[in-house]
């Protein structure tokens, strides 16, 4: 019964989801119904995650293989649970279940109708089920139709609010992630025609066999998915589309996407670049160096850009497109610490920007404002909202005690292992624009003499969903244990593939 | 325990007087006659050849000690006797300035930092009581609490506290220098780094000269000692500059007479003559060209000071055989006090009935004031060194050394030898100038207000009987005091002089009387053509040079305000330049509509998919050119230029 | 010379595949009309299965129907066009979810030309 | 062990039941404030006492690779008397200074959580706690700042921050490239560096450490936030930019030269060479502008960055009497410094008068507090009975024993200029004519005034037997040489 459990574990977190999405359209109307079996199935994928984590933890290295159909490796679609899927199985559900909670008895409002509502959870249930399916897949393929699933859940999702700006945001957002995917889909054709395979490890075996002979080849394939992938996770020249789309879409929609949905795009690539292509190629190709000077650049600009917005959750998108910056700085240097490092910061920032779309989002359903400077005096009225806001921008800026700093510690300890020393320095510099854009916001919250007097905290889910991931970011501070070893492990073992 | 119990006498009498509030108690009165009676009776040990020492039991790195070896002693009584006979005066005159209580306790504190500093047996606790001796005589200063009284009060303070620092830099430097704890009256250390030692003797030197008013260090003196009371002017004058000779006469001890280090101490011998011979000129010149009384006195003190500096300077010169112009330092030191505070509180008397210090304002007054004429005249005759007064005692002592040392032949103490028998004119010029203009000459048309008081006389007579009495046994003090203090102080081998010393030796009365004969004479010759009258240009005064210096201080410390400020504004503006450039440009890109960067609109996605092509294909051309070498992006680790960052060579 | 000009007639597919891209990202780019960028997404789209199915293509290869008779025979590669109908798939799927973002931006702005409904926003702002 | 968690933790308690507690009344407030600052005094004397009988108290763990430990040595145990025994005498004149003004809660939650990350700074046995506790105390002191809320305060605020975090930005990037080099962060043994070999990047490390504590410690080109900080409220000034907030900087530095490097090491790179002419150059400039100060505060202010540079040339001479020096001006400096800004709060609300050009006469409406402000002025100087004399006297050996005399003339000339700096307000206070009518005579200002003359009578006591302080001082130089 366990073996067939365990054994089942990978494709079950996937399938379950998926599963519950199509179901949930025929109770339309009954929207607390549709409520509850979203906490539930949703719930279970905690559980699920949790036990697949513990069990890969004891299992030390060795993964839980999943074959579909029963067709074995090479043939078939393989999942593959190991370190990384594990954690961020761990990630998609840990965020998913809180920002889930948010929307109960809450949704309805802000999409419009139960049957818009019900829809709304589809497409969420759609994105945690591809997003849990990017964490276990093994093939480039299925890496592929999963991203195009996210994306268009996500679009649905962006395009959620009746208003049209919502859909002109999600139109420009299709577009774009659209010619993304062809790129990617390209990427993954030149690799499938270099190397015959699909399945991530024999690909990758066979590339490293051959690719002295097809350098070109190989050349053009990376290029494809680094564009590919830099659009759909928004690093900094070709994050246009992000802004718009997660600035308009509802707010626990924009938790979601920047949370959880770009950190999918970017566990997708990191499998493509450290699982196929390996360390050994990433450096042979400089894309190393091309990878921390985008990750820089991004940083740089996405912190400026966040700081001159005043609508609130614009400078929350802009400050995604600055945290996605360090993630590329560090897969940029190939060494444990730092590919320990940005696997932290993924899930720190997917917590921390989630709760800060949250709150943000309560802040505006309660008092109708966006904007940073209108919102003087909330922090008195809003009392845990603000709390959860400051917790999280604490997290953000690295402070110690709160998830970000650890993040930002292994990346700072791995570029100088790297050699590099630009690199901490423009980390640093990111820290420092990062209190530059948030503190304001505190500031004014708190601080400055409020003119008015509405708005009040949420209700009781929104508010538990609130303390749940301000707490994430203190345990994770705190107390990062297993989370950290499943980062590090994981990064052990993407940088042992040849 | 008594050397605590001393110093503390007087500040116990303080707290009392803050204590009982406004009753007419003349405390300073008793708390001298008590110290006075106590040091006679506790330090006779220290005559017996005793050191007394006494060690306060505190942990750390300071436990104050208090020592008393002879010429603590000297000290102690001359301090006492001077506080007790002037505290007899006092409140006659205070009725006068008013505030007297005030006035009491500083004068009761400022007697407990005098012993305190002459009991001091480490120079920590020398340096403690002297800095407190500042601030208890600063009181003094600005009691009149006008605007002239707080400047002279500012100058004293700050050329005070300036004194004080120096002293600190030189246990600094002398303790660092000898490894040792600074003690005193227990001769010298040998310093185990002697450029050191130089710099710290140097630094204690000049911050004793300070106080000691030492050209070109006295600038502060003339002030402090003509706006604060008679009594206090006349103590300042008569004691507190003492002290810095006292510190002085210390540093020659630590620095073990001048001769026993070679280049590390021989200079200070030259060095102090220099300065003596300088304050001693100065102070006599600026004496003549004063037509204030009191200010007058005050630049005599400056020039008696040169010649106890020049005492000493020279019994560093000689060493040991230079015992005699300690001695004669010492001696003088004693008579400086007892004549000068006789001159101030005589010039008080006139003050306190005529309101007026003005020398060409008063003339005549014989008539009015016969008795503190009188004794006016045995305390003029006493600092111009007359022979029959105490005066002469010394300056025959001072003059025998000078002309030992100008035996030597070198070009520096002839030259003193020779600046020492004008001084001695000058004075003689300066105080026949004084008395003739006070008591002789036109009566002036002042008004004389009706008080005479005995008890201001009994203090003036009190110190009159002992300058007499100096006067007539020359010998004496020498013999009890001087010359036993210079033995415990570590000079030897110069008893045989002392005892041949005649001070009745026809030679040196003889040009003592022409002394004399020479001041009158170039008295009235000043007083005639006018010359007294000449005031220097600004730049001349040492005043002048210390209000430039002042004035260039403020100019200093404005100028570095200002390019402060100017530093700030330049770069706040250029921060402000780079921030608004920054920000325009990113607000350019962020607001943008048409398809530029940050906020994509429905036309703009063209530019933006655009912008993606591009990305792509520069993305394709890099890998393309097979060996493209990125620009390497790290920053070099070390500056090429300086290399500071870098392992220092050795 | 010779080479490159066999290249090119050996490998026309792939020439024709970036020719079709090039033409999409072309009307992506230049087109204002929401529809015809969206064609100019399919035309792209298309590029790229055209570039698998040639890859998966063998010369003289017959189709991959396993025949008992003939094991040795020299079959196509069936997993690029079995991929390519997903592929296919996802596109219609995207299609399908733009146009209906066209109609609510049709319903809204009462066109369907991008640089006027820009224009329209920014006489509302 | 107890002792040291509830030293640490007595300030945050108090804050929070303050900022919890519904509506109290002022006199609840005080007292809670009272007692916990008293408990986190009483306490870190009793730390205090258990260290330097050469008892080791430590806790420690890891977090994610990153070890944290809390192990007081004599130089954080003196750190964190100086820090809590002062928070006693600020809360207690904060009582009487507050009284009556707004938003008193936030202040005293501030105020007491500050305590606690003081004490933190102070205790943290590893460069990760310190950086910790470093980068929470801006944060909770941020709320002091701008606690006027005028527009000038926030500004002050912002800058407040923005060189804070920058600077602990630098100290970050430091402490990696530290830990990069050894793997080691704790302060427990000997000098962490000891073992490593000259070189380029330990250059790096000693510049970005200095330069990162240097921003609090308002090393001259980094003090900018410290005189627009005066905003903040006078106890707030006195305690946390005289003594708190900028002292966690000193210490910094101190324990990065000693702790970190080590005195043999660091004496080896050319750029701490350097280092001491920084200082130098800030103790002449900073107190150069502040004689040129019309505003009482800001004169103060700039003072401070003089003063402060004293401690860290000390810390600079590497030199054992050097350090003595460094750690006594800490104790000396302090309780003069709190006093002088003390004075200058009673004198602004009791009459109203912040400038210094009109402050003629106040010192006959004001006669204690101004003869505290006078003592402490003398003390600023260096004069002999007072503490900082002694601090003043090793800095100036240490300097002379480490070969470099000039820095001691440095010092003599900045304390004659330090005499121009206040003894002339002094003066005229007590000697000039009062210009306008005495503002506000009513208020009660004994609970203003009794800890200013108790400061001033202890910094006099101190001066008269160092012996008092002596111990710390001994341990702390026994630790290190």
């Amino acid at each position: 019964m366990t073996a067939t459990i365990i054994s089942n574990l990978p494709v079950f977190v996937v399938i379950a989801p998926l599963f519950v999405a199509f179901v949930l359209s025929t109770f339309a109307r009954r929207i607390r119904l549709v409520e509850s079996l979203v906490i539930a199935v949703l719930a279970l994928g905690v559980l699920g995650a949790g036990y697949l984590a513990s069990l890969v933890l004891m299992q030390n290295g060795i993964p839980i293989t999943y074959s579909m159909g029963g067709w074995p490796a090479p043939w078939g679609i393989e999942l593959v649970a190991g370190s990384l899927s594990a954690f961020f199985l761990l990630l998609v559900s840990g965020v998913s279940l809180p920002v889930a909670l948010f929307t109960v008895a809450n949704m309805t409002h802000e999409v419009g109708g139960s049957v818009r509502t019900t829809r709304f959870y589809v497409l969420y249930l759609l994105l945690a089920g591809a997003l849990a399916g990017m964490a276990v897949t093994n093939d480039l393929f299925n890496v592929f139709v999963l991203v195009e699933v996210a994306t268009l859940s996500c679009c649905g999702l962006v395009s959620a609010c009746k208003h049209p700006r919502a859909a002109e945001a999600a139109f420009n957002y299709l577009i774009l992630a659209t010619l993304g995917s062809a790129l990617i889909l390209g990427g993954i054709g030149f690799l499938y025609i270099i190397t015959g395979h699909l399945n991530m490890g024999f690909a990758s075996m066979e590339l490293c066999r051959i690719w002295q002979d097809y350098p070109h080849v190989v050349w053009i394939a990376g290029g494809f998915l680094l564009v590919g992938f830099g659009v759909k996770s928004a690093l900094f020249p070709l994050h246009v589309w992000l802004p718009d789309a997660h600035s308009t879409a509802p707010s626990p929609a924009s938790a979601i996407l920047s949370g959880l949905a770009v950190k999918g795009y970017m566990i997708c690539f990191i499998k493509v670049l450290y699982n196929v292509f390996g360390a050994t190629l990433i450096q042979e190709f400089a894309l190393d160096r091309i990878l921390s000077l985008l990750g820089m650049v991004a940083i740089i600009a996405g912190s400026l850009f966040a700081v001159a917005q005043d609508e609130l959750k614009r400078r929350l998108a802009f400050s995604t497109v600055a945290q996605v910056g360090y993630v590329f700085l560090g897969l940029g240097q190939v060494n444990v610490c730092s590919l320990t490092g940005t696997l932290f910061h993924i899930a720190s920032h997917a917590v921390i920007k989630s709760g800060l779309f949250l709150a943000a989002g309560a802040i505006i359903a309660a008092t109708g404002k966006t904007r940073i400077s209108e919102m003087a005096g909330i922090g008195g009225r809003m009392p845990i909202t603000m709390a959860a806001f400051t917790i999280g921008s604490l997290g953000m800026v690295g402070i110690p005690l709160f998830s970000g700093f650890i993040g930002k510690w292994h990346l700072l300890s791995g570029s100088l292992t790297a050699g590099s020393t630009l690199a901490p320095l423009v980390i640093v510099i990111g820290s420092v624009l990062a209190a530059a854009y948030l503190f304001p916001i505190i500031r004014t919250a708190y601080f400055e003499q409020a003119q008015a007097t509405d708005g009040q905290d949420p209700g009781a889910p929104q508010r538990i969903a609130l303390i749940l991931l301000a707490a994430g970011v203190v345990i994770l501070g705190v107390a990062p244990g297993p989370f950290l070893e499943l980062a590090s492990r994981a990064a052990v073992e993407l940088l042992a593939i040849k | 325990m008594l050397l605590i119990l001393l110093p503390s006498i007087p500040l116990l009498g303080a707290f009392a007087l803050l204590a009982v509030g406004d009753k007419d108690v003349n405390m300073p009165f008793i708390a001298s006659s008590i110290t006075l009676s106590l040091a006679g009776w506790g330090l006779r040990g220290v005559f017996r050849g005793e050191q007394l020492t006494y060690t306060l039991p505190f942990s750390g790195p300071y436990s104050p000690t208090f020592q008393a070896d002879i010429l603590s002693c000297v000290f102690v009584f001359l301090a006492a006797f001077l506080w007790w006979a002037v505290s007899i005066y006092t409140p006659e005159y205070m009725k006068k300035e008013g505030r007297a209580r005030s006035f009491d306790i500083s004068t009761l504190l400022t007697l407990s930092a005098v012993l305190g500093v002459f009991l001091a047996g480490d120079l920590f606790t020398m340096l403690l009581f002297f800095e407190l001796m500042t601030i208890s005589s600063y009181f003094w200063v600005i009691h009149r609490r006008n605007e002239e009284a707080i400047r002279a009060g500012y100058f004293y303070l700050f050329f005070s506290i300036f004194g004080g620092l120096l002293l600190a830099l030189g246990i600094v430097f002398i303790t660092t220098a000898t490894n040792g704890l600074p003690a005193l009256g227990r001769g010298s250390i040998p310093p185990v780094e002697p450029r050191i030692f130089a710099w710290g003797l140097a630094a204690i030197v000049a911050g004793f000269g300070i106080k000691a008013g030492m050209v070109p260090l006295h600038l502060w003196l003339p002030h402090a000692h003509s706006v604060s009371p008679t009594p206090a002017s006349a103590l300042l004058s008569g004691l507190l500059i003492k002290v810095g000779a006292y510190g002085l006469i210390r540093t020659g001890e630590l620095a073990g007479w001048g001769l026993q280090w070679g280049n590390t101490t021989a200079w200070l011998g030259p060095a102090l003559t220099i300065l003596g011979s300088c304050t001693m000129l100065l102070g006599v010149i600026a004496a003549l060209l004063q037509s204030d009384a009191k200010r007058l006195l005050a630049y005599h003190s400056v020039s008696q000071m040169g010649y106890i500096i020049l005492g000493l300077g020279i019994c560093l010169f000689l060493g040991n055989a230079g015992g005699l112009s300690l001695i004669g330092a010492i001696y003088h030191i004693v008579n400086h006090a007892l004549f000068k505070a006789a001159l101030f509180l005589g010039v008080g008397i006139i003050y306190v009935r005529t309101g007026e210090t003005n020398l060409y304002n008063l003339g005549g007054l014989l008539r009015n004031f016969p008795v503190t004429a009188l004794l006016m005249f045995l305390a003029v005759l006493g600092i111009t060194g007359a022979p029959g007064l105490n005066g002469y005692a010394s300056k025959t002592l001072l003059h025998h050394a000078v002309s030992a040392a100008a035996e030597t032949g070198l070009p520096l103490m002839v030259w003193a030898e020779r600046l020492f028998v004008l001084v001695g004119v000058g004075t003689a010029t300066s105080f026949a100038k004084l008395y003739y203009l006070i008591f002789l000459g036109r009566p002036a048309k002042v008004e004389i207000s009706e008080c005479e008081s005995r008890r201001f006389h009994v203090s003036m007579v009190i110190l009159a009987i002992v300058m007499l009495g100096i006067g007539l046994l020359p010998g004496l003090i020498p013999q009890i005091l001087a010359v036993p203090a210079a033995q415990a102080l570590g000079i030897k081998g110069f008893a045989a002089g002392i005892d041949h010393l005649a001070f009745g030796n026809a030679n040196d009365v003889v040009s003592a009387l022409i002394t004399l004969g020479l001041g009158a004479v170039a008295c009235r010759v000043g007083l005639a053509t006018g010359v007294f009258h000449w005031t220097p240009p600004l730049w001349l005064t040492l005043e002048g040079l210390g209000s430039i210096l002042c004035h260039s201080l403020r100019v200093v410390g404005r100028v570095a305000n200002e390019s402060y400020a100017s530093v700030v504004r330049l770069i706040s503006s250029m921060g402000r330049a780079i921030r608004l450039s920054v920000s325009s440009a990113y607000r350019k890109m962020n607001n943008s509509t048409d398809g530029a960067l940050g906020s994509i609109t429905l036309p703009g996605i063209s530019a933006d998919a655009a912008l993606l092509m591009m990305t792509l294909a520069i993305l394709i051309a890099c890998y393309t050119c097979i060996d493209l070498q990125l620009p390497n992006l790290r920053l070099p680790l070390s500056f090429p230029a300086w290399n500071i960052f870098q392992q220092l060579p050795h | 010379m010779k080479t490159l000009l066999d290249k090119l007639i050996i490998n026309y597919p792939y020439f024709a595949a970036v020719i079709l891209f090039l033409i999409g990202a072309f009307t992506v780019l230049t087109r204002s009309n929401l529809f015809k960028k969206l064609i100019g997404i399919n035309i792209m789209e298309s590029a790229i299965f055209l570039m698998f199915i040639a890859a998966g293509n063998i010369r003289g290869g017959a189709v991959p129907i396993l025949c008992q008779s003939n094991p040795e025979a020299l079959y196509i590669n069936p997993v690029p066009s079995a991929l390519m109908l997903t592929g296919i798939v996802v596109s219609v799927s995207v299609t399908a979810f733009a146009l209906a973002l066209i109609i609510r931006l049709y319903q809204s702005y009462g066109t369907t030309d991008a640089r006027r409904i820009a224009e329209m926003k920014r006489e509302v702002t | 062990m107890i002792d040291l968690v509830l030293a640490l933790l007595s300030g945050a308690v108090g804050g929070l039941i303050i900022a919890f507690m519904p509506q109290c009344g002022s006199r609840l407030r005080n007292v809670v404030a009272l007692s916990s600052s008293a408990a986190g005094a009483i306490f870190s004397w009793r730390v205090a006492g258990a260290v330097l009988a050469g008892r080791t108290i430590r806790i420690a763990g890891t977090n994610g690779g990153l070890a944290w430990s809390l192990h007081p040595d004599p130089l954080g145990v003196v750190f964190a008397l100086i820090a809590s025994t002062l928070w006693l005498f600020a809360a207690v004149y904060s009582f009487g200074y507050m009284a009556g003004e707004e938003r008193q809660r936030t202040y005293y939650t501030y105020f007491l959580l500050a305590l606690s990350v003081t004490l933190g700074v102070a205790f943290s046995g590893n460069l990760v706690s310190l950086y910790l506790f470093y980068e929470l105390l801006t944060l909770v002191t941020y709320p002091l700042v701008i606690h006027e809320r005028t527009e000038e305060a926030m500004k002050a605020g912002t800058k407040y921050i923005v060189y804070s975090l920058s600077g602990a930005g630098a100290i970050l990037i430091a402490i990696v490239i530290t830990y990069s080099l050894t793997g080691n962060l704790d302060f427990g043994g000997g000098a962490l560096l000891a073992d490593v070999s000259p070189g380029p990047g330990l250059g790096w490390a000693l510049a970005l450490f200095v330069a990162g504590f240097g921003v609090k410690a308002a090393v001259i080109p980094l003090h900018r936030w410290l005189p627009q900080a005066m905003v903040a409220p006078t106890p707030i000034s006195a305690l946390l930019h005289a003594v708190a907030v900028v002292y966690s900087g000193v210490y910094g530095i101190l324990r990065v030269v000693y702790s970190v490097f080590g005195h043999e090491l660091i004496g080896q790179l050319g750029f701490s060479h350097i280092l001491p002419w920084i200082a130098a150059f800030t103790i002449l400039v900073g107190v150069i502008i502040a004689t040129q100060q019309d505003v009482l505060k800001r004169r103060l202010a700039y003072h401070t960055i003089s003063q402060l540079s004293y401690i860290l040339l000390g810390a600079f001479t590497l030199h054992p009497w050097g350090l003595a020096g460094a750690i006594l001006h800490m104790i000396s400096y302090s309780t003069l410094k709190v006093t002088l800004f003390f004075g200058a709060g009673i004198i602004a609300k009791q009459t109203g008068k912040v400038n210094v050009s009109e402050m003629s006469g106040v010192g006959r409406q004001l006669p204690g507090t101004l003869t505290a402000f006078g003592i402490a002025s003398l003390g600023m100087i260096g004069m002999m009975p007072l503490n900082t004399f002694w601090s003043k006297y090793y800095l100036m050996k240490g300097s002379v024993a480490w070969g470099k005399s000039p820095l001691a003339l440095v010092l003599i000339v900045s304390g004659i200029i330090n005499a121009f700096c206040f003894i002339p307000t002094v003066v005229t206070a007590f000697t000039g004519e009062m210009r306008q009518p005495v503002a506000n005579k009513e208020r009660d200002a004994r609970l203003m005034l009794v800890p200013t003359l108790l400061l001033a009578g202890i910094a006099l006591l101190i001066g008269l037997c160092p012996g008092l302080v002596w111990p710390g001082v001994d341990a702390v130089i026994n630790r290190f040489f």
